[in-house]
């Protein structure tokens, strides 16, 4: 594959700690999504899609799980001779310790030597943690032609939301002339999405800097781009209008799910042009027994469904008994329903077992509940 | 680990026609259950009993198996230390009598002879089944045979496995003939085609068939050599396929739709192995009714769907009924079709016939790429 | 990023014929100054040319290829994204009149016409030289031709690239005729056997020359189709081989023993990709002597080399002189031979015979496996 | 391929800080050697040919080179389905902040839960810098045959130099009855090599009080050996004879790569039953000059030589121009030896540029000279 001469550089250190005990023990770009996907996985096929061949995945929590799933870049077909996923963690250096991520700026900084090898002219930053599909090489294009030092992922939210997010304000040629945090009474509706284009020569510079300033949060939002701002650097919104989801909460994670279920969904996952790859195991199809109801769903190969499944994404090897019934739930891989056992407005963590005859969740709830560990069953 | 065997996995016979399906593909490249190529089963079994050095025979039409089998990664074979290895013959005249094993290793035999390996074990490219050839192996080793042969004793000998060959054993499981079978009685011992010797008669066994008859195949030398060789079965137990017609291929993916046969089959202690494509989950629409069936991936299901297979990105649509069927992928039955006792094949499009029924025990094959 | 072409390698036409070598393996498998197989070449020039989808058609003999392609791993091919696609053919009298590419491309009409890309490029597989091809495509994209064609401009068509075709263009680089080198004059134009065009043009062309005559070829097609169809010459410059005879095979590898010639061909800005083998370094032991030669790992040399071409695992013996010659993989050349002028296949033992050596222009060539 | 039901760790974080500047901006593992290796390829391939799956690659100092050569499990064939070569740093985690590894077993310990998630029976230790070749299986055997809870590869060594060494003394059987660390007056002539076959479940209790032990260097020749000897484990010595090389200094590097030029050498990586995989690139084969004179070289491919050679050992890419001198000297993978350039007794360094007539190194030095940095040439 012709090099396109961008390396991409994937955030995926976050604990989501609002994602409670799913990210204990997996860091959460590494949670599951869709009935067999995990979030990482969309930045990452978006990265082989648009014909990026250097990826480096930044993490320092609980990194077992992402790295030996990341690690395997085949999953991505990046693992050809001259592609590659790397996970980069923390280290220690000859000139000095071992240190934390101190912020995403932070992350990029300690691994310039990384980013020096592969001498990228330029260099994308993305989160590991949102659900969308976007050619990143349409987005160098603009980069290129608009002559842009960096250029922001932008898109548009309704106007009364603005205030919750970082807001840019651009001339009529997309050119952004101010970022607003969160700003009291937003002037545009158009909201960054966390991912960044860099010319890498400039960004570098500015990374240099940034470590040995004491004020700095080492931040991209808060630090590099108000001072590209304030440097009088070129900066270019990119504007991004398809199905975008940032799966922070157990509620958001559940309703993204949910998501799939619509004959129109926008994310599409069966458009083989643009194809999400993951880890994709050699397993049985879906077994649906005799005695099974199935009313709106998405499952995935390895399923074996005996019960009532209404509304509801299965993922890999879940087991859902004659008798049991699963309605407006989200049960991960492996997650077992016994005999009688009714799941309602749930997330079933992955291999959780929900025992004979058990009843969780409720219909009318207002927060989806989240079932991390086994349910005891009643005889 | 080196170990002490390789493994060769040889193609169909040229007396063996699968109607319909073989005119596209060969028979180890034929989808199983919907999701698995027939090829994986043997493959796997290899791999899952640490045989890392593997020759695949390919005859006519090889591209679809070539790309399926690609690298071997996915079977688990260390592309260093092992080698999966695709041999090919010129001999292209799929149903021609020179068109036998023995012509094809001949044509190979340069790269047969330089394998290290002392023992060889030879496997089916058209069979479905599960077994551990190490145990196999060190079996054979133990018992001092010069041939170790794997059986299956079936008992519908009459109706199905009419292109197979029928052991008759001794006493001390010693083989005292090898034929083929002619229906004659229900009961019979079906060879598995599966035979585990040394390398060195393996290859003498090769080069005698071709001295004695350019259309000899290996079996024919086997059977030929019951007297002077000693040649001992060995019993396979559980499930057992020989997809060498329309029918069998038919029943050998029905009989797996009962939960405990496929539950006992597919366990994760034994994983058969194969190549994904990242399809995405099916989607069952609010309305659609599906029981007793296997269901793939990237399928989108808005009918009625019992007793049956339903490959990967096809599509049911509403009022659809599908029963006692086969659906392979990319096929579309649109609204209010009905569909029983059928196999349909790749890209198909059943849009405006709304009835294909088979009565007999033979299904209905509809072909593929067809329009209908 | 999805390029707007895919690529199609095909194989030489059934009139070409490399005197030995070519027994054993087609062309494209043919080791370039020991290191390479000529298939690389053009296979590197498509990757490195941002094309991840190509069609690789194979006829005779396939197996030597389709290992040393495998999964394109190695020439940089996304395997998810992208795909290296091996494409067979069932007519494989390689020397018959009916083993065209147009019958390959018609056997494989559903997996060409499936392809999404709007453009197509084709190249053989029995050619070495560097082309970017996302150049020539922005070009032909840009002029609005028909096809471009690659071409070459020679001043030895007299000697050498014999089963070559000759273009003729007028001053507007249209091509005004395609025709067979009669060897009639020293400058020409060699056709690169290269096209670009759209996939619809290509499909249409193929099934026109289908129609018209069972044993035509692209390049028939093309020469017919000069008058109605705006077809431009594109010229390639720098190094280029056409690997259609012994003669050019020896003559191709020769030229880049001139250091110059080799550094201009092999840049890091346009690297040529290989199916590695993990071999280990060569040992020179002392005593022996090694000038103007390019010589590959795990070989062991003990004697002399003169402007040769050793190839991986060849052990020269003491006092062995080799002069001229390519000596290909794992061939063993004992103590004191003199080999002058000659191509040695692999696997060779030159062991009792003290002297090889031609006269001619025309090296000696030794079989494959030959003990001498 | 077969589970053999044995993981292998290999420990990599050494800073080899006695090989100097070789390994500044490189873990010692990573260096290079005998034309076209890196010390790792002898484990890696080792585990590759010996059946073993999946390998951890404990590192905390200057990963990225060494973490970018080894995630590509390809080189050794470890990335099928189910393998794998994972490079292993320490992370942050839910119960703990983020920690270096105090020693070779703290390494393990903190790793625990890599090793849990793919439940081996055995599990091995390895060192990242000894050059050997060694069939892990046939030690697997021996382990389960004696029935050991921990099997520990020895070589003999010449009895004056035990006391160098950690010395092992057996019983009759190859039951270690005692372990002494550099003994001032040895019993025995057998050296630990650092290899260790562990039962899993055993190893594992160890490690778990081990952490706890305030009192503990963490380490498994100081520590875990001599517990388990004193609980009255079975310990056995696994006896190896074939070539074996600690490089850990400049001498013994370039000893080690010296050995190569001897035709019976014991290493034989000549020796297609047991191929060392590397990286190894489409590059040219070596170009040998009309103006060339060998006399005695290991020379990889990709090296072009213009002037002379003796007994020297040339990797990837390295140039000797026409009228430059190379003698008893190691070029590491693109060297440039300028025209005029005398190279003697020397180490020359990766990409390290010896100037026009520049003299390096002398005939009747005692020690082995490294060249890190570009020599200026005279005109």
């Amino acid at each position: 594959m012709a090099q396109t001469n961008m390396l991409a550089m994937i955030l995926a250190g976050g604990r989501g700690s609002r994602l409670h005990e799913l990210t204990s023990k997996v860091a959460k770009p590494a949670v599951s999504y869709g009935g067999k996907y995990r979030i990482i996985d969309f930045p990452l096929s978006n990265c082989a899609n648009s014909g990026i061949d250097i990826v480096g995945v930044l993490t320092q929590y609980e990194s077992v799980l992402l790295n030996s799933y990341v690690a395997a870049g085949g999953r991505w077909g990046l693992d050809t001779k001259d592609s590659g996923v790397f996970v980069l963690t923390p280290r220690e250096r000859a000139d000095s310790g071992l240190d934390v991520y101190r912020g995403t700026a932070d992350a990029i900084s300690q691994n310039i030597d990384f980013v020096d090898a592969y001498d990228p002219e330029y260099i994308l930053i993305l989160s590991g943690d949102h659900i969308y599909k976007m050619n990143y090489d349409k987005m160098l294009r603009y980069h290129k032609e608009q002559g842009a030092d960096a250029t922001i992922a932008v898109r548009g939210v309704p106007i009364r939301e603005a205030s919750r997010f970082g807001i840019m304000n651009t001339d009529g040629n997309g050119r952004i002339i101010e970022f607003e945090e969160k700003p009291a009474k937003p002037k545009s509706n158009l909201a960054s999405m966390g991912i960044y284009i860099f010319t890498w020569k400039t960004l570098r510079k500015l990374l240099v800097e940034d470590m040995k300033n004491p004020d700095s949060d080492h931040d991209f939002g808060k630090d590099i781009i108000p001072i590209m701002l304030n440097d009088g650097k070129k900066l270019c919104a990119y504007e991004f209008s398809g199905y975008w989801k940032d799966v922070g909460t157990i509620d958001s994670l559940w309703e993204a799910n949910m998501d799939l279920l619509d004959s129109d969904n926008e994310l599409d996952l069966d458009d083989t042009s643009w194809k999400i790859y993951t880890e994709d195991t050699g397993i049985t199809p879906q077994y649906i027994a005799s005695t099974a109801k199935i009313d709106g769903a998405y499952i995935n190969q390895g399923a074996a469904v005996g019960g009532t499944v209404q509304r509801s994404v299965i993922f890999t090897n879940c087991k859902i008994a004659p008798g049991a019934k699963v309605i407006d739930s989200v049960l991960m891989p492996g997650a077992i329903v016994e005999e009688g056992a009714v799941v309602t407005r749930a997330l079933v963590a992955e291999n959780v077992r929900i025992g004979k005859n058990a009843k969780v969740g409720e219909k009318k709830s207002e927060e989806i509940l989240l079932v991390a560990k086994n349910v005891k069953g009643e005889d | 680990m080196a170990n002490k065997a390789f493994g060769v996995i040889n193609s169909a016979p040229n007396y063996i026609r699968v109607e319909g399906l073989h005119d596209y593909r060969p028979i180890g490249a034929f989808t199983f259950i919907g999701r698995f190529r027939v090829i994986d089963f043997p493959l796997s079994n290899m791999s899952n009993s640490g045989i890392n050095r593997i020759h695949v025979y390919l005859n006519s039409r090889p591209r679809s198996l070539v790309e399926h089998i690609g690298s071997g990664r996915h079977y688990n074979i260390n592309s260093k230390r092992g080698s999966l290895q695709l041999l090919f013959t010129q001999q292209n005249g799929a149903n021609s009598i020179y068109n036998t094993d023995i012509t094809a290793y001949m044509e190979n035999l340069e790269q047969l002879e330089r394998m290290p390996q002392d023992y060889v074990i030879v496997a089916p490219s058209y069979m479905v089944f599960k077994q551990d050839f190490q145990k196999l192996l060190d079996d054979h080793v133990e018992a001092g045979n010069d041939i170790t042969l794997l059986y299956h004793k079936v008992d519908q000998a009459k109706e199905y496995y009419r292109a197979c060959n029928v052991v008759e054993l001794n006493k001390q499981k010693g083989v005292q003939s090898l034929t083929r079978n002619m229906g004659t009685a229900k009961d019979k011992n079906i060879s598995m085609d599966t035979y585990v010797m040394s390398k060195d008669l393996f290859v003498a066994l090769i080069k005698k068939a071709k001295r004695e008859s350019s259309a000899y195949s290996f079996a024919d030398i086997i059977a030929l050599s019951c007297d002077t060789l000693d040649i001992r079965g060995y019993q396979h137990k559980g499930y057992f396929a020989a997809i060498t017609s329309l029918d069998d291929f038919y029943r050998a993916n029905m009989e797996l739709l009962d939960y405990g046969t496929a539950m006992d089959f597919f366990k994760q202690d034994w994983p058969f192995y194969t190549h994904t494509t990242d399809a995405c989950p099916t989607h069952y629409y609010p309305g659609a009714k599906v029981v007793n069936s296997l269901v793939c991936n990237a399928a989108t299901i808005e009918g009625t769907v019992e007793n049956s297979i339903i490959g990967r990105h096809v599509h049911i649509g509403k009022g659809a009924i599908i029963k006692n069927s086969i659906i392979l992928s990319y096929s579309d039955i649109s609204d209010g079709t009905y569909i029983e006792n059928a196999v349909i094949d790749k890209w198909v499009k059943v849009k405006n016939v709304k009835k294909i029924v088979s009565e007999s025990v033979t299904p209905a094959y509809i072909k593929r790429n067809d329009v209908l």
